[in-house]
């Protein structure tokens, strides 16, 4: 079992859910997104995942395409990115830190560096434009033991989860709903679907499981307790942030974080 | 082409996980359609009796003599509904997205061609339309919103990024995530995630066919070479493919923009500002800095500003088989005005790149040679920017005084 | 038609003596091209190759079911070259003006359409090229003359008289009689002087010979009615006259304006405000006051704005074998955007009467009936007054925005 | 020999020259009109032109054309014309008077009607429109004895001239050269081709003749004695008048009357 899924089960021996928070890199400055950081880690979260922004962030929102867009006019370099955050990983190892971002930048990089250079303190990586079809390009990162986090989604055909199972490893990140991340969630009616959802997922792996998209509040995260290991936050905590700066977004985060 | 929608290392599907089964589901219906020939008559017979097909071959006779080389013909995709080849590829998509019983389009939009052939096409076949559109463009191309919103679509102000046609495009995707299950996604171009590529192509390919016949009618033999601009790809990949691998040299021709620098063009050939990378759902070469961020284009011609291009043209350009050229903005407003001028003909800023194109080169071959340009579309649209261009004075007085007298 | 270009008591030639001779060289010239196959064949290729003849008939189905009586098809002359029918004349004339051995046309322009169309052919055929326009068409038209002069044409505005089109043909006409020896007067419509209506009519011909061949491939059977357009009444003539003394009936739509008072409609029938008279050459009914004035015209099209009517259709109705009816502005605006958002064509306002006349008389058929109404022309030309018609405010920005960038 | 023609010959037993001068109906009053009229019987000339006003003189040139639009704003009548003119004709018999205008006004006022009103005071009419293709259109009037004046111009088929010339009676109004009225004359040398072109009209007939279009000065008058028996001043007059009122006027009329 990867590092990353024996923490999640391990933490998960204490906390009911454990909470994945969002914070992009270099927004609105480096410094300040590397201060969001540096708050979350203090706080304890478990996972924090770091977005290095790219120009064309398909798979988002508008919240946090719009960030990205601001946070590329600092000219973000993902080399001091990984630097930056391996620091914080190594400084903080009660949390597991992850990278996000799209293909472009990664292929840039090089899948052998990006591997080489995560090694040391990113535990995996979320790539929203790399379908499992193309999982052999995240070869390099496997075998230097960072586990690309693959996407399920409701409706896909049983073959396909067997298909992603098959490659999961360390967490396995489930979209709760159509469309892209900041949308809030519809009625409650579709909690008994997303259920069945989770259940069938789980029938094809063991690896820890994450849901995400449009998770915002305390009560949210409540609500999916005991259907899955990871609840994912990301646009809230940016809003939060947008609406009253650092203590907002702390009080967001603290928030969030009661539900242990 | 293999089965995952490579052209060579380019190409492929690069989409969030999401649209994984929308777009095995097009791609699905896409070849079942092909090999359905009663779709394929509807296409033809809608290209014929919307579009009026097949548009004409037109020999430049004084054009040629004052070129002194080889004979000039032109490809009048100018003459389609609409003003240009992009009713070809909408006809096309537009009655597969009615055969897979799919209520909604979305497509992106640059300068605004593209949303308004797709308006046009949902308006005839009953489709809801929502176009995605850069806020920068909107207010560049304002007139073709116009047409798109009278036509009853309902235009989507982008305001993120550059606010251009690539962001329009992450929007557009954007909406398909959400709302896959009654709406196509209706790219405008050769681009996009398998089968987009391809099924534009093919769509467009009718414009090399038919020139393959009317070459044979009116000149006696296939031309020498084929002059076509490159955007996305479609109408360069419309009247090359069916020459492939013939004696026919095809020529892509890109915006070389007012100069080298990064953002002062849209050449994704020939630069090292663009690379192979993988973004809006495929692989091929974009333009992009050394972290992978996609770069800022510029061309006088809003259509042929686009920061990637169709994987089909990035293989066949590595394989030889099209041979990638540019031409400057001067350049191409010089080769506008002498066509206009020679053989009244008004093109489209984009296809003045390709006329660009061949009237360098028509120079260099004999009388007996014979040069075929692809006219993808017609120019009255770029009024604003040839009038801005020529800073011709009336244009602005007709202007003010119209908006005098709208006060 | 008698030999003196009567058609029943109208026609005729009544052109100063200066010109006679000029008007018969042209008469002599033209019937020997018509009976030249040579000739023939030249404007037919020309058509074909430059204006991407022939263009569609096209089935509106939406239409018909909103409509809920007959089967409205559309030929679409707005596919030609030029955006209108005017295209298929000024080819005609123009290579008759090239046999006749002349090195200049001079013609009349209200709208602009033909006068662009003149200067595209001119352009195309090397021949130099004088347009005359009202000063306050050239106002209302800019755009139609920015092209003209981009074109290479020389745009003389007319500032006498109520400066429109009528206006304008007079001073072709004075032009005319100074120049007659290297000149031919190109006119744009199927009025004037012996051979000109007929000529035009006869080049336009081509619309209705179409729709014969297009109607039985695609009906089985000639159509139940005919609409078109009635400004000039070119159109009309050409997709009418292939027609007449078959039982398909044919209407054509005058202009009705925005009401029935004197100047506020471009009606020549049905109106006792116009009048059997002679002017600009030939007899027809003008409208015109008590003593013989000819009146001032209104209509939100700008091609339809004209005082006199084609002797040959005024002659058609007097027999009956044509049906006048006109359409109000209002009427106009709103069939023209019915087309629009049920079919994807944008029609321009002119043609936009016959759509009006169509669908108001579409409705009492039944669905196994059929009627064809003639798209003289595209609609984008007419975006300053559509969007002033609906009060559309981003255009506004738009105008002023490019006009502050260009300061 | 019409009463006009009688005329002619004899008014040219004592001048070498007579003067046909032109006014238009209405322009800039029709009062103003009126007055110019008086003002040249007074002085005497031979012939007096007055153009009844059209929207659309396809035969004028843009100062006679302008000055007709401007009239038009009088609402001008023919019927009121033709009483007008007839007054004047009664009262200064010694000079004919002559109406010009387009075709279209007079169809609508009627041949039958307008030679009943011409007859008595009006010698002839010039339509310059009317080809003489058309001459039946004008039989009304020559039934009255009211002169329908037909053109020649340059370059006409001997056909032609001759069979201008079987209509001819009155006067042959001879058009000097191409183009429209008021355009001044081109170079001296086209003064052997103008002789030669009014000597193969008078082959044909010996219908007096005038010679008109581009005639504006004493000199150019002068130039044409013995050649023809009027000379035709339009424009010249008109142009006067916009530039200095009635006086220049006059004394533009006195300089021309100086050739007799
Ligand atoms: C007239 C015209 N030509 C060319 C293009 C470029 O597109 P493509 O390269 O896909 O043909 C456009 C795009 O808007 C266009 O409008
Ligand atoms: C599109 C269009 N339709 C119709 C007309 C009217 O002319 P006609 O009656 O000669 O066809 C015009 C004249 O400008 C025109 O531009």
């Amino acid at each position: 079992m990867s590092t990353l899924a024996t923490f999640v089960k391990q933490q998960r021996q204490q906390k009911s859910m454990l909470l994945m928070t969002h914070v992009i890199y270099g927004y609105p400055t480096i410094d300040e997104s590397l201060q969001m950081m540096t708050s979350l880690l203090e706080k304890g979260v478990a996972i924090l995942e770091v977005q290095f922004p790219f120009s064309d962030p398909v798979a988002d929102g508008p919240v946090i395409t719009n960030a990205c867009h601001d946070a590329l006019e600092n000219k973000p370099k993902l080399s001091q990115c990984l630097a930056d955050i391996t620091k914080l990983a190594a400084e903080y190892p009660n949390t597991k830190v992850l990278l996000m971002s799209y293909l472009n930048p990664i292929l840039q990089y090089g899948f052998e560096a990006l591997a080489a250079d995560m090694q040391a303190g990113v535990a995996g990586i979320i790539i929203p434009d790399l379908p499992i079809d193309h999982h052999a390009m995240a070869a390099p990162l496997v075998e230097k033991s960072v586990d690309p986090i693959w996407l399920m989604i409701p409706d896909m055909s049983d073959e396909r989860m067997e298909f992603v199972s098959q490659h999961a490893q360390g967490l396995l990140y489930c979209v709760s709903r159509k469309g892209v991340t900041g949308q809030g969630s519809d009625s409650q009616s579709e909690q008994s679907q997303l259920e069945s959802y989770l259940n069938s997922i789980k029938k094809h792996t063991d690896v820890p499981l994450a849901l995400g998209f449009g998770i915002s509040t305390a009560q949210d995260i409540q609500g999916i307790v005991g259907l899955v290991d990871v609840a994912v936050v990301g646009s809230a905590l940016l809003r939060a942030y947008q609406n009253g700066g650092l203590s907002e977004f702390n009080e967001k985060a603290d928030e969030l974080l009661t539900v242990q | 082409m293999n089965d995952q929608g490579y052209f060579g290392q380019y190409g492929g599907s690069f989409i969030p996980e999401i649209l994984y089964s929308s777009q095995q589901e097009l791609l699905k219906h896409y070849r079942e359609a092909m090999a359905d020939p009663s779709f394929v008559e509807s296409v033809k017979k809608e290209m014929q009796q919307y579009s009026g097909r097949p548009t004409p071959l037109t020999h430049c006779a004084n054009l040629s003599a004052q070129i002194g080389g080889a004979q000039i013909y032109l490809k009048r995709e100018d003459l389609n509904h609409s003003g240009a080849h992009k009713m070809n590829n909408v006809i096309g998509q537009g009655l597969l997205t009615k055969r897979m019983g799919k209520k909604r389009v979305i497509a992106e939009t640059g300068a605004g061609q593209h949303g308004v052939a797709t308006a046009l096409i949902s308006a005839r076949l009953g489709l809801e339309c929502t176009i995605y559109m850069g806020a920068h463009d909107i207010e560049r191309q304002y007139p073709n919103v116009f047409w798109m919103k009278q036509l009853g679509a309902t235009v989507v102000p982008v305001t993120t990024g550059s606010q251009t046609l690539k962001d329009a495009l992450d929007e557009a995707l954007r909406d398909w995530t959400a709302s896959f299950e009654d709406t196509h996604y209706l790219i405008g171009t050769s681009c996009g995630c398998e089968p987009f590529p391809e099924m534009v192509a093919g769509f467009q390919s009718v414009i090399g066919e038919e020139v393959k016949d009317q070459a044979m009618a009116q000149i006696g033999k296939m031309p020498d070479k084929i002059f076509a601009c490159v955007g996305g790809g479609s109408n360069a990949c419309g009247i090359f493919l069916p020459f492939v691998g013939t004696d026919t040299e095809l020529i892509g021709i890109e915006a070389g923009g007012c100069g080298d620098g990064v953002g002062e063009h849209a050449k994704r050939f020939h630069t090292d500002q663009a690379k192979f990378g993988i973004s809006q759902g495929f692989a091929t070469m974009f333009l992009q800095d050394e972290e992978g961020q996609l770069a800022p284009t510029h061309s006088i011609s809003a259509g042929l500003d686009y920061v990637g291009v169709s994987p089909i043209l990035a293989d066949l350009s590595d394989r030889g088989l099209v041979r990638m050229s540019s031409a400057r903005d001067e350049e191409v407003v010089a080769g506008f005005k002498q066509l206009m001028k020679a053989e009244g003909i008004i093109a489209a800023l984009e296809s003045s790149h390709a006329i660009a194109g061949g009237l360098r080169e028509a120079a260099q071959l004999s009388p007996d040679q014979n040069i075929v340009i692809n006219v993808s579309g017609r120019g009255d649209k770029d009024i604003f920017t040839i009038a801005k261009a020529l800073g011709d004075e009336p244009f602005k007085d007709f202007l003010a005084t119209y908006l005098e007298g709208e006060k």
